[in-house]
């Protein structure tokens, strides 16, 4: 976006040599915008920022974008932009003013106060570094104890931590809960089929009642490493003795809630009545 | 000559700056020249003779250090920690987003087991409450923040906790995020609609007590 | 009654001892009933006027420090500062003087893009922290100082940074500009986002940007 224009040459050199009114350099290099620019222009007018003369800055700036880009040719564009609007702005300060003002755009006079108060803003920040620069500075100018005794006295009335320290605990977890894997293995279910067909071969052998926990093959859990859980065994043989209950070729009964299933073959099987 | 004062001040300031004690040598080479050291060590000791600080001589150096009978000041100093652990730190900013949310949820989210310490430890500094129970299997408790919480952070409301645009903007998260990621939007916290308020006597986080308000139910 | 003196003397050793500043609400903790923090405090400063240590204000805490004209002794005690970019030198002198304040209104000052890194190394050095959020469109972030911001500076409070008072009094740190403010805008500059609400069409990249952001994000 910005080009390294006499990147050796810091923006104090700019500012002096446009204060000297010498031949004008300016930093285009990096954090130093447009705005920098006119405000060094703008100090050389050695007026108060608020009372600047916009075309008189206009101008110089103008033959500065003219001169940088003599030198070098791909200047910034927001350097051009700005370019643009000062001559639009300039040759709107200067043109008498038209009888029924365009009414989406406010008056000339007030987009040069208010490009004036930009600049004054931004002076005064700037005044503010070199004064903030000049307190004196902890670990610079003045020191604390070297050697805190050994009991530690801990300011008790602050708690640390802000927002950014909150947001990034946050974030930090929430990328390791993303990077970390965790694949659940479906549990392994005794397949109703399998039930069905087994209950079905053993029929002929209930021909008593039968505990449902004797009847579902929940031994074979200790054979298969990862097969059906012993809860599965059960609850596949209930699904399925329920179906041949339904198809009348089989018996249950519970006394009661929670107590024994029992199942026994019928041995002749209900006719559906009509 | 250099003032007496001056080389007084001088002294006073290594002292209180240094690391260690100094001894008339370490105080010589850093003064400036011509100071007359035992004079300004002599003069200090009288001005701090009785006061809070005093200047005492230990193995030939020289040190300021607290008077004895005050002593009794600096015993009472076991405060405790202001500073967060990691760990409350992490379960601070989980409860922050994804309020209400239960125990569970913040071990899911850590991917450790939350110390019963950790939400203790936010629950007495008054950043952190129960704010009800889930309508769910086993009516976990719910955790949110409080009125403190806020007041730390120097938000007006939750909804002014930042999001995943002021995160991006931080530099805390790349441009291009895992699918599926998203932090909750701050805007939607609200009561929740699937929590009861906490009934008299439910104080404390307790499993025990989680799992007991279970079976009363049952 | 407690003896003035005695009170001065453990303020004396209390903030001698301490690791870092005290605030009057840390002393009255510490020192028995019925001390005159106030006085003591006031009496101390008297004592130490012009002495090789001071007692300062900072953060609004009290701390001892070395006088400033003795920084030429403390060679040994300098720690190279790190070094704060010229843009950030700048962007935290907005953020002092204009909080809370948000990123885009720091950009409206300087002119120029902040750099993503600018704000974050404010943030890393614990010079700035996020306030909270605007209640305006877009709920962006704000910015504010921290403690250490007036500790490192040796600021009592906001109100004494160098020139605030004359700035707000010739109107410079309103952020409001006046209305119809259109300098161009080839870097997304706005104003801040409290004043004119963007017209349709009048929408700086930038704005869309966010707002795409904020989409993600639900």
């Amino acid at each position: 976006m910005t080009t390294g224009f006499q990147p050796t040459l810091d923006f104090e050199a700019a500012n002096a040599a446009a204060e000297d009114g010498a031949a004008l350099v300016i930093d285009i290099d990096g954090y130093e915008g447009p705005l920098h620019v006119l405000l060094a222009l703008a100090r050389s007018q050695k007026v108060d920022l608020l009372q600047l003369s916009i075309t008189r800055l206009a101008e110089q700036y103008l033959a500065f974008v003219q001169q940088a880009r003599r030198v070098r040719f791909s200047l910034a564009a927001d350097y051009l932009v700005m370019a643009a609007w000062l001559a639009y702005l300039k040759s709107r300060l200067l043109l008498p003013k038209p009888e029924r003002a365009k009414t989406e755009e406010p008056p000339a006079e007030e987009m040069a106060a208010q490009l004036a108060f930009r600049l004054a803003k931004l002076d005064v920040m700037r005044k503010a570094v070199e004064a903030l620069k000049e307190r004196p500075l902890l670990k610079r100018e003045v020191f604390m104890r070297g050697d805190p005794e050994a009991v530690k006295i801990v300011s008790s009335t602050r708690l640390e931590g802000d927002l950014y320290g909150l947001m990034s605990a946050y974030i930090a977890q929430r990328k390791r809960e993303h990077s970390r894997h965790y694949a659940p293995r479906p549990p392994t279910a005794y397949p109703l089929e399998d039930a069905r067909d087994r209950l079905r071969s053993l029929l002929p052998r209930l021909e008593d009642w039968t505990t449902l926990s004797t009847v579902a093959p929940v031994e074979r859990y200790l054979e298969e490493d990862d097969g059906p859980s012993p809860a599965s065994y059960m609850a596949s043989t209930l699904a399925a003795s329920l179906e041949l209950v339904k198809e009348g070729v089989l018996e249950a009964r519970q006394m009661e809630a929670f107590s024994d299933v029992y199942l026994r073959n019928r041995a002749e099987p209900l006719e559906m009545v009509e | 000559m250099i003032d007496p004062l001056f080389t007084e001040r001088c002294i006073e300031a290594l002292l209180f700056a240094a690391a260690e004690p100094l001894s008339d040598i370490d105080l010589t080479k850093r003064l400036p020249e011509g100071c007359d050291i035992p004079a300004g060590i002599a003069a200090l000791r009288a001005r701090y003779e009785g006061r809070g600080i005093e200047l005492v001589c230990v193995a030939n150096r020289w040190r300021f250090q607290t008077a004895q009978d005050l002593a009794f000041l600096m015993t009472q100093e076991r405060e405790e920690p202001r500073r967060l652990s990691k760990a409350a730190q992490e379960t601070l900013a989980i409860i922050a987003y994804h309020q209400p949310v239960t125990r569970a949820e913040i071990e899911a989210v850590r991917g450790v087991q939350a110390s019963r310490g950790t939400i203790d430890v936010l629950l007495e500094l008054g950043l952190v409450r129960m704010r009800g129970r889930r309508r769910s299997p086993g009516r976990p408790v719910t955790f949110g923040t409080t009125d403190a919480f806020l007041e730390h952070y120097g938000l007006a409301t939750l909804s002014d906790l930042p999001g995943v645009t002021e995160m991006k903007a931080a530099g805390l998260l790349e441009m291009n995020l895992p699918p599926g990621f998203s932090v909750p939007d701050p805007l939607g916290l609200r009561p929740g609609e699937d929590e009861d308020p906490l009934e008299d006597g439910d104080e404390a986080p307790e499993f025990a007590q989680d799992f007991l308000g279970e079976m009363e139910k049952g």
